[in-house]
Order: structure tokens, then C-alpha cells, then sequence
């Protein structure tokens, strides 16, 4: 599972690379636009560990600004799951501070919390709970009526249990985008190095574009896909846990009452 | 392949910045027809940190651009076909502004390095100003950990906000913005430039491809003569009135105030002293510079600059 | 104890016909009730508007003594996180335990309260939803088809439990069984379809409880066929 | 309804204004970190209109932008959505091209496509796609069994059957989704924009912020909000239409058979 | 045409006991069988496996001439992005076209055709469900109560109508209706409970045709009797 996850990354790289060095060949480019193998070789030998610790340094960020980014989602989400007026206005303002391109309201970000850790985690957060919410919101504002009529007309219905209820009928789907979202917190968290930080792998990025060093750049690209399919891979498999946890069947139940 | 001599008409002319008045020469060339006169058809195209001009004339997306001097050797390090035909800035706009009064009584000013310690330095790690620094550094031998060092980003606010006292910008655009806004709160500022003390880096430069030199040099003698026309018209205080009005047409945002101020500015960087040559190669400041990037380890071998400077 | 229907109209825009028009009714005192009719004829219709679900067209409902209703299907579902029993358990106030215990034995539902409902039988799932509605506060109850895939025999129990257990409450029983209806209800509002003259009829049931079943053998017969045959004329 | 979506957006703006007022009087912040009401007025009544165009400029790209989003996203999670090899390498492949930072892929974009017009749509679909993405994968992964047996068992059961029918079924959860990733399109425009061009509001967001101009950033931000307020509104008017089409019910029949 | 199960096995990892425990039958020919039993016993959970949706634990299944077995259940919806008429015609096949007519007709749904399913009421569901599966190329098909929520005239009415339009293809109609099953089934297959010594009998029922109700009203009536008491015991 893990490993055909990597698998499959390094497939998309290297075909990724392949083309790369067809366009490079073909206009004959030199390696300063595009670099050739021995040089990515050597780049990737002089950085793999750098870079690595760096990825880790960025990964460590990720889950805080994915785990923030989770329980703002679901927060607004829930808030802003009735079409009443406070929950659209909810809507509104979480729909607009997104339309606010985070590079425009980092100027604001770095004024009221500083650099450095903070703004690179809200930076991080703001990226990939957007698209979160988004989902969540879709979920949590579809009634699962047929469950829920017993509680609404016996008057037992909570909005913990309303929101427990359409999460259970929508597990699937939400873990589905839980662990895509995986992907845009490292995203965003290496948007926020890149505009925000000293550290991380967002950072090296930036550093490697001042000297345009397209090699770095690639060999950063790696190391990022190949941790993010590690963490995903994880994430999956937690996933696949709670599910069954919360579904009550167990790997050995589902396949000897499999469909055939 | 034999030198075709062929004339190329469609050139395209990637500029290093935006549309500003550091880039005055450039619009005034094009938009006062000189690259027209010369028989040429230039499309002047504005740039940006994103942007290279080195990639772009190896693709062939442009014939000519505007690059600094750490990017033309970094990319003959790596093998590219580029050639250096004119040295826009004889004094590189990249330098550092502070605040005179910085705590609020002292007068505070830069006239030695020894005055950089125990100062909160802006550098943007990466970028060709962290090469300088550190040759200033190693100039006055200064330890890092004399100095306190932030990472820099395109914003300001930690200078504004007196979070860094010594910050990064470029001398003639936002040098003269941020002196200007600073100064409007009653504060003074002064610039530290490093070629006060000797570090001649070397900035904006214009740049061809080989290909281009050998195939076309009709079409870069042309465009070579306009654009120094173009610059030395723009200089020329005499037409400050002229300037100002193309570089407003193109940079709406900024007022005429500003624009005045960042032509002067400029003019200082174009033009040291009344005679100066416009454009003329300083071929001492390019071996400093590569020199300066041999010892930071930012080439591996000598590229030998002087025999890619047209 | 009294459920009044006066006049009611319902119609659904897509449809060119009224579902139900111009229907006065009442039903008074506890007991087990039915709503009898051909499928399609408006019987959910109604349940879900005395049931304060879906607003009439027009016309008036009114009730006496009767302040909570509860409206029940036979498509509802119990979420999947817990086992039945832990469901029940949590939505059942603590003085009803003992109830709870007698309807999970009398329904048959002892073996199977550890599974989740998904893993239940259709007629397991009509069980286990009846039986937790039951736990509830009500006056008046509305069945739609709650026992429509549970097998005769345990229908017959089930509702001659509930109607020992429940002898205050009112019933409304929606169920295409003639001769269980017949046999168990006391009013039985008759739908028939809208070509005919009259389309609604209030016919006596045998209203059977666990008691009363001392009658020879013959005779409830004969009874049972009188009813059915009433029913059947007004269908 | 649109009203209703520019009040609120109104309120959620001076909110903020209001917020960095007492930051910068409680602070005393100099009129160049923040600047005061009057030079934010004086800023409005200079720029508004250039603004108005600029955003108008982005919102033409956003809406081709968004366009080739949701189809990307619907293609690639339609071919993504079974859990076979190549569904999971379609879904390793779409989810690692995020995992690469914009910024970071910016230099590949340009090299490849040059500058303007195309590499703008390109960044701005990108940073669309991913949540759509998200979204469409789990609501095509996820069967709707008691509607799709029929079809599976008769034979009949195509793949533009299935997609039908799970989109029909999540079909509030899909408009929501798709008006909402509006606003991504717009966010990603203007970073496209940031980043590679020389038009539209990110471009003149990335001029003040060389000129370290809060004003026109915030004069920018407020122009952007009015603009994607009525954009959505716009979008939600066509989405209640669709799905009223596709339901079959018109907002008179919903009122008359309303639940009390 | 032959359908055969050798010792049968199916259990669910949940469940302590088996639900089919060493089951072996075999129906012959055409014609209208049916499963019957308490609710919960596994009919369901025999059907699906009979229909290949799901693997048995243990035991074979076997079928001569019998090439596509179709299963179809209550709980089945059709999109609702058009009409049910739309839908039907859609899965239609244009030489079934006369056919079509006639079981909608016959199913009584003429009138309802221009509605979305989830506008149609439970029973006219269950039969628009039943109608399109009717359509399709079968030589088996599997009804899961299919008919639960239709009234008895119709369902009747229903059964002789497939009946006589099908008279070469098998059925295996599951139903909590014992007179019904009783009567127009063929070979019942009697579920017991597993606490009874003989879980699985299988009974002959009176296979009633549209054309033979020509008996006496009594004799019917006798017959009739004695097969559900039949199947009581087996129960
Ligand atoms: N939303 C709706 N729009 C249009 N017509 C509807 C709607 N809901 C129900 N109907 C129609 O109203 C009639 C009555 O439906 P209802 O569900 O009340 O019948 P019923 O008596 O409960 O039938 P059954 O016994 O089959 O459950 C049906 O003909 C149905 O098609
Ligand atoms: N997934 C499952 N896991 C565990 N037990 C199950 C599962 N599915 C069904 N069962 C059990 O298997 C037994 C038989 O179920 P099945 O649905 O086949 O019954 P049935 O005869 O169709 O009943 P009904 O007439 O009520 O529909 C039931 O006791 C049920 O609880
Ligand atoms: C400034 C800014 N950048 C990106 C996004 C949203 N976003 C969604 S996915 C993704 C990853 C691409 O790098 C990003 C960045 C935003 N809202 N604002
Ligand atoms: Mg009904
Ligand atoms: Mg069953």
C-alpha cells in the first residue's frame, strides 16, 4: 500500500524528469535552464539530506496547520451548515478571507503576529482549510433524513448529533478529503516558508529560485513528493482504522461477507 | 554554422523589474520610436523576480534582456550562451536603508563597517544582496555573530515596524518610496552602499545570446544605439519633464512626486558623473564580482567573465 | 382523547388530482386505529399532516388531550456507529427500562440487539424502529407500514403487545393487511380511490385484545368476514 | 439574496478595517505600517476605478479558470474514482502535482509556456482544481447502491451512468462545492497573477506591495470581495435553477409542499 | 430449467449461528416459486447468495437452463432526474414495447407515469421497481418483497398478471403473505427457525392461474387451508 503509493510517486517524477530532459535536448538547453542528469545527480548527492530535514521541518508544520485546519473546517462548517442568516454570514466570511490571496494578506498577518512560526502556520492553515470547509460544508448541510426524523420529532436532536450523524452517513467522503487534504497543508505550509520563513523546505525553494537553480528545485520536488506519500499513505491507513472502528467490521469481517 | 548577417525585425526585450522609473531608459527607447528609427521592432517586456531573461533568450521567448551580473555568471558557470553588450547601473542599486534616528535621539549613520555591529540586519537569503553582505563582512571582518541577521521578504513591515534596522531594498524605486513615506512621519534615513566601501557588485546589465551576437550583430549594433539613446535622453535632465510623463503613463500608481525623485535616484546609478558613458562595461567590477562569487562558492570555477562582455 | 379532521384538502402541484379532499373525520379514545386504503391513495400523505410533517391545503385538525404525536415509517434508519442496543439504550429514559426488556423479548429481538442496524433483517429493522419510538413520549402514535416486512405471526403478537402495554395511547396502524386490521383495530378510516362515490369511510373493527379471544372459533370467523367484507365495499 | 451576499461582505470588510484601526491607534502605528481613515479614503477615491478594472481583468480569467477546473477535476476524478491500479496512480498523480508548490513549479510553468496569458490560467486552474478535486473523488467513490444494483445487474450499468447518478444524488453537495471553489478560482487567479502577469488586480497587489502600500491593498482586497460576492450570487442563482431543473421541482411546488 | 443447492452454508462473522445451515432443494421448471419463513431467518440473505451478489460460506449452487438471475428488492430507487416514464423507456427495449404497456397497466401505474420515484408513494415505488426488472432479459428473477408495500387486491392482481405473461420463466418470490404465497405459488421453500428440528421443507402450493379459479368457492377455500397449515407446521 505504502510502497505502491512511493511507487507510483517516483513513476509521475522520473516521468516528470524524462520530459524535462526531451524538451532540454531537443532546444539543446543549456544546464543553466535546465540541467542535465549528471548535474541533477550531483545536486541531489549534495542536498538529499539537507533537503530531507528540511521536508521533515516542513512536515512538522503540515500536521499542526492540517490539524488546525480540520478543526477550523469543521467548526465554520458546522456553523455555517443552516441557511439561516448567521450561518450564510458565517459562509460569507470564511468565503471571503479566502478570496484574499494569502500573499496579499500577509503583509496583515506578519503586522499583527510577527514572522516566524506563527504566520507560517496560519499561512499553512488558511491554504488548506478552505477547500476543507468546502467540503465539509457540502456534508454537513445535507440531511440525512431518514435517520434523522426520530430525533427531530422525539425532540432528541442535537447538533452534536445531527453533525455526528451526517459525518457517519458521509465517512467515506470525508476521510477521502482529509487525507487529500494532506497535500494542501503541505502546499500551504511551504507557500507560508516561501513567503514567511527561515526554515523548511519552502525555504529552500525560495533560495534556490534567487540563484535560479531549477536543479535544486527538482531534487526538493522529490524529497517533498516522497514524504507527502509517506504521510498520506499513513494518513490513509488511520483513515481505513476509524472507519472500520466506526462501521463496526473488521478487514477478516468485509471479505468473508464480501460482494462477489 | 556560417554567420547568416540576416536582420531580425520581431525582438522582444525582457526587462530584470516592473515598469518603473529604474527602467526610465528602457521605456523612453520604445516609446520615443528610437528602436523604430533604427529599423527594429521592439516589444519591451516588464519583469519580475519570477522572471528570467537568461531562460527566456535560450528559449527564444526573447533576444535581449536585463540581468544582474550574479545571474550572467552563474549561467556561463552552467553553459549558457550569454553575452553582456551594455552595463546599465555603473553603481548597484541594491543597498541598505536605515533610519538616522533610530532609537529616537542618537544620530545614527554608517560611515564605517565597524558600525554594521550589533545591528539587526535584513538579508534576503538567496539573493545576490546576502553575497554582498557577506563581502562586507568578510571586509571588515565582521563575524556573523556580531551582527544580528533576519531573512527578508518583499514586504517591509519588520523595517517599518522597527522590528530590523538595517534593511535591503533597491536604492532608486523602493529606496526612494520607503524614504519618502518615512519621511512624511518625520524620520530620517540614510543608505548604506556598499561601493562606498568597495564592493562593487555589479547590477543590471543588458544581455545577449552568442547565437544572436554571431548570427545578427546588425540587429544588436541597432539595438544596442537606441537603447543607450534612449537611456542618455532619459538622464538627460533636461528632459526630466518628458520622463516623468512615459514612466507615469506606464507606473500609474505611483504619483509624479515619487517618479521625480526615483529618476534622480536613477540618474546617480546611470550616470556617476556628468560624462560617464552611458552603458560602458566596467570590466574591473565584473571580475570583482565573479571574484566575489568564487570565494562565497557561488560558481565552482572561474567563468573568466571578461571574455563575455561585448 | 379526540383527533378531528375537518375538510382537509391536500394536493401536490405535480399531480392533477387532490390526494386527499374534502376528508372529515374523528376518532376518540385511546386505542389501536387504522388507516386502510389501496396503495398509492393518500394514506402517507395524510399520517404526515396529522402528524404536523407536511402543511394541509386547507381544512382544519384538531386534537384533544393528544399533545405529542409521533410519526413513524418502516424506511427509517438507526445510525451505524453502535449496535442497536446501545441506541435504544441511550434514547430511552431509565424509568422505561423495565418496558424496554419486554418489548425487545416480545419483538424477538433478544439474539440479534448486538448487531448494527445495517446488519439487520428488513423485519429486524421494522422491529427495532418501532420499538424505540415506543419508548418515547406520546399520545398518539402513527405506523406507516411498520410492520410491513415482519411475518404474520409475529405481527399478530406485536400488536396485541402493544396493545396491551399501551392502553391509553392511540394508534394509528397504516398496513395493507385486510384481516389483520380487520381483527386488531377498533376505527378503521377507509380510503377509497377517487372515482368512487365516497372515498372515505370510517368502518369497526373487531378491535382484538389479548383477553378476549374466548369466542368460539366459528363465530369470530363469521365476524371477521362481516368486517372484511364492509372494508372491502368501501375500498 | 445578492444584496444580502454584498451586505455581508460589507460588514466582514469593515470589521477588519475596524480591527487594524484599533491595532494601529492602541499600537500608535505610523500612517506607513497602517494607514489611517483618511489616507484609506483618499487611496478608495484614487484607485477605484482602476481597481474596479483590474478586477474585472481577473474575474474574465477566473471564470475560464474555474471552467477548466471543474473540468479537470471531474475528469480526473472520474478516472481516479475506482480503487484499481490506475485509478489510485491517476489519484498519486493529480494529488503529487499539488504537493508541489505553485512558487516552486512557477519556473517549470514559465519555461514551458512562457509568460502571460496561458500560464496565468494554468496557475489559477491549478490552485482550483485541487479542492474540486477532493470533492468530485469522494463523491465518485462512493456508490449509491440501492439506485445503481438495477443497472449493475441488468447489465446496463455505464460509466456515464454511474457518474450520473452519484453526481445527481450528492448534487447539493456538488453546487455547493463548485460555487464555492469560486472563490479559489479567483484566489489563484490572482496569485497567477502575482507571479506572472502584467494585468488584473494581483498584478497591481504585487505593485503596492513593492510600494509596501496597505491602502491599496486593502482598497484592492475590498474590491475583490464586492466583485466575487456578486460572482457567487451569480453562481448560486444557476445552481439553484440546475437543480431545481434536475429535481423537478420548481420554487412554487417546494413552498406548497414545504415541511412544517 | 432447474435450480439446485447442495448443503448450503452461510454465516456472517457477527452472528454466533449460521443463518443457512446445510440447505439442499431443488426447483424444476417454470413457474412461480416462492421463499417463506419468520422475519430474520435468512431469506434474504439466501436470495442474494442464489443471485450471485454474494458468496455462501459452503455448499454449491447449481442451475440448468437458467442463464440470468436477476434479484430485486424492496428498497430499490431510480434516479430522479426524470420522469419514471422517461426512465422506463429508457431501460426498454423497443420489442418489449406491447409488454410494457400492458404491465403498466395492468401494475396500475398509467397514472402516475409522468412523476419522479421519489414522488410516488411506497407501493407504486415497489411496483415501478418491479415493472422495469420485468422488462429485462431474465430466466430467473429473485423478488425480495417486492410487493410489501402494494394493497392485496393489487398484488393479486399483479401475481396472475406475471404469471400468465410469463409462463416460461422461473420466480422466486419472497413475502410475509402466507394465503398469498399459499396461492399462487408453486413450490414454497419453508424457512424454519433454528431452534426447529427440520429448518428447511418444501411445500406445494395451489399455483393458481388466471384461468383456473373455476373450482367451487369452498373447495378453494379447503385447499387453501390445508396448505397454509402446511406450511404453519413447517414454519
Ligand atoms: N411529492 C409529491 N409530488 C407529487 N405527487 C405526490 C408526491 N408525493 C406523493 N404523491 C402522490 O400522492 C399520492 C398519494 O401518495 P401516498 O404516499 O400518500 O400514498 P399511500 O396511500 O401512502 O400509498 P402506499 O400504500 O403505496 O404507501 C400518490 O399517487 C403519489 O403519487
Ligand atoms: N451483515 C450482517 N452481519 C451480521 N448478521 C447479519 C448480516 N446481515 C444479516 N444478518 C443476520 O442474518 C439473519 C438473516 O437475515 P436476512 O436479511 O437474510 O433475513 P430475512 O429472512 O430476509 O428477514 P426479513 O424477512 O426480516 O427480511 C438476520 O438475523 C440478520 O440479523
Ligand atoms: C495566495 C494563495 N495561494 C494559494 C491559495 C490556495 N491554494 C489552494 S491549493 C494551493 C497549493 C498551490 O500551491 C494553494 C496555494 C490561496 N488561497 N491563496
Ligand atoms: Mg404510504
Ligand atoms: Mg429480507
Amino acid at each position: 500500500m505504502l510502497f505502491k503509493r512511493i511507487f507510483q510517486f517516483i513513476i509521475v517524477y522520473f516521468t516528470g524528469i524524462i520530459s524535462l530532459m526531451i524538451i532540454k535536448y531537443t532546444l539543446s538547453l543549456s544546464n543553466y535552464v535546465i540541467p542535465g542528469l549528471p548535474e541533477l545527480a550531483e545536486t541531489a548527492c549534495d542536498h538529499f539530506g539537507q533537503y530531507f530535514f528540511d521536508v521533515i521541518n516542513t512536515l512538522s508544520v503540515t500536521l499542526l496547520g492540517q490539524i488546525i485546519s480540520i478543526f477550523m473546517a469543521f467548526a465554520v462548517g458546522i456553523a455555517g451548515r443552516k441557511s439561516s442568516w448567521t450561518g450564510s454570514f458565517i459562509k460569507v466570511t470564511a468565503y471571503n478571507i479566502q478570496a484574499f490571496p494569502i500573499v496579499a494578506l500577509a503583509p496583515i498577518i506578519f503586522i499583527l503576529l510577527g514572522d516566524g512560526f506563527l504566520s507560517r502556520l496560519l499561512i499553512a492553515s488558511m491554504i488548506c482549510y478552505f477547500p476543507l470547509l468546502l467540503s465539509v460544508l457540502g456534508i454537513m448541510a445535507s440531511p440525512v433524513k431518514d435517520m434523522e426524523h426520530f430525533y427531530l420529532v422525539t425532540g432528541k436532536m442535537r447538533w452534536q448529533l445531527e453533525i455526528k450523524i451526517r459525518a457517519f452517513e458521509n465517512l467515506g467522503k470525508l476521510t477521502t478529503v482529509i487525507t487529500g487534504s494532506a497535500t494542501l497543508a503541505m502546499a500551504g505550509t511551504i507557500v507560508g516558508e516561501f513567503i514567511a520563513a527561515n526554515a523548511g523546505i519552502g525555504y529552500s525553494i525560495r533560495v534556490a529560485l534567487y540563484q535560479s537553480d531549477l536543479g535544486k528545485i527538482l531534487i526538493a520536488l522529490l524529497m517533498i513528493g516522497i514524504v507527502i506519500s509517506i504521510y498520506q499513505g499513513f494518513l490513509e491507513t488511520v483513515g481505513e482504522r476509524i472507519k472500520a472502528k466506526w462501521l463496526g467490521t473488521s478487514a477478516e469481517s468485509t471479505s468473508l461477507t464480501k460482494e462477489v | 554554422p556560417k554567420p547568416m548577417h540576416a536582420e531580425k525585425n520581431n525582438i522582444n526585450y525582457r526587462l530584470k523589474w516592473l515598469f518603473n522609473a529604474s527602467v526610465a531608459g528602457d521605456i523612453y527607447a520604445d516609446e520615443k520610436g528610437y528602436f523604430r528609427a533604427e529599423g527594429i521592432d521592439v516589444t519591451v517586456k516588464e519583469g519580475s523576480p519570477e522572471k528570467n531573461a537568461i531562460n527566456e533568450l535560450e528559449l527564444g521567448y526573447a533576444d535581449f534582456g536585463v540581468a544582474s551580473a550574479d545571474q550572467v555568471i552563474r549561467a556561463i558557470n552552467k553553459g549558457a550562451d550569454v553575452y553582456v553588450i551594455a552595463q546599465l547601473f555603473q553603481v548597484n542599486p541594491m543597498q541598505w536603508i536605515y533610519r538616522k534616528n533610530s532609537d529616537g535621539t542618537k544620530e545614527f549613520e554608517i560611515k564605517t563597517l565597524q558600525d554594521l555591529k550589533g545591528r539587526h540586519i535584513g538579508i534576503t537569503f538567496g539573493g545576490n544582496d546576502e553575497t554582498i553582505m557577506n563581502t562586507i563582512f568578510t571586509l571588515g571582518g565582521i563575524k556573523k555573530r556580531e551582527v544580528r541577521i533576519t531573512g527578508v521578504r518583499f514586504d517591509f513591515t519588520p523595517f517599518l515596524r522597527k522590528k530590523v534596522e538595517i534593511w535591503p531594498v533597491y536604492r532608486n524605486s523602493q529606496g526612494v518610496i520607503l524614504e519618502d513615506k518615512l519621511y512624511r512621519e518625520g524620520e530620517s534615513v540614510g543608505f548604506f552602499n556598499p561601493s562606498d566601501f568597495g564592493v562593487n557588485f555589479v547590477a543590471n546589465s543588458v544581455i545577449t545570446s552568442g547565437k544572436m551576437l554571431q548570427q545578427h550583430p546588425e540587429t544588436v549594433k541597432k539595438f544596442l544605439n537606441a537603447l543607450i539613446e534612449g537611456w542618455d535622453a532619459a538622464m538627460n535632465p533636461e528632459n526630466e519633464a518628458i520622463t516623468l510623463e512615459l514612466v507615469k503613463e506606464k507606473d500609474k500608481s505611483s504619483s509624479s512626486d515619487i517618479i521625480k525623485k526615483q529618476i534622480f535616484e536613477t540618474r546617480k546609478l546611470v550616470k556617476p558623473t556628468e560624462s560617464w558613458e552611458t552603458g560602458k562595461i566596467n570590466v574591473d567590477a565584473w571580475k570583482q564580482t565573479e571574484a566575489i562569487m568564487l570565494k562565497e562558492k557561488q560558481i565552482e570555477e572561474p567563468v573568466n567573465i571578461e571574455k563575455f562582455l561585448k | 382523547m379526540e383527533l378531528t379532521c375537518k375538510n382537509l384538502q391536500i394536493y401536490y402541484p405535480q399531480s392533477n388530482t387532490s390526494v386527499i379532499e374534502n376528508l372529515s373525520f374523528s376518532m376518540k379514545n385511546p386505542g389501536f386505529n387504522a388507516a386502510f386504503g389501496p396503495s398509492g391513495v393518500g394514506k402517507t400523505t395524510f399520517a404526515r399532516v396529522i402528524s404536523g410533517l407536511q402543511a394541509p391545503s386547507s381544512g382544519e385538525i384538531e386534537t384533544r388531550n393528544i399533545d405529542r404525536i409521533l410519526y413513524t415509517y418502516n424506511l427509517e434508519r438507526i445510525p451505524g456507529w453502535s449496535t442497536i442496543k446501545m441506541h435504544i439504550d441511550r434514547v430511552t429514559d431509565s424509568i422505561r427500562e423495565p418496558l424496554k426488556q419486554i418489548l425487545i423479548e416480545k419483538f424477538a429481538m433478544k439474539e440479534v440487539m448486538h448487531l448494527r442496524f445495517s446488519q439487520l433483517s428488513m423485519g429486524q429493522q421494522n422491529r427495532i424502529n418501532l420499538i424505540r419510538y415506543l419508548l418515547q413520549d406520546f399520545d398518539l402514535l402513527v405506523m406507516d407500514e411498520s410492520l410491513a416486512n415482519v411475518d404474520e405471526k409475529l405481527r399478530s403478537e406485536i400488536i396485541l403487545t402493544v396493545k396491551e402495554l399501551f392502553p391509553d395511547k392511540m394508534f394509528i396502524y397504516i398496513s395493507h393487511h385486510l384481516m389483520e386490521v380487520s381483527r386488531f383495530c377498533n376505527e378503521i378510516l377507509v380510503f377509497a380511490n377517487p372515482s368512487d362515490r365516497q372515498r372515505y369511510t370510517m368502518v369497526k373493527g373487531l378491535d382484538y385484545k389479548k383477553g378476549n379471544i374466548n369466542k368460539p372459533e366459528t363465530t369470530i370467523k363469521q365476524l371477521l368476514d362481516t368486517t372484511m367484507l364492509e372494508i372491502m365495499n368501501a375500498f
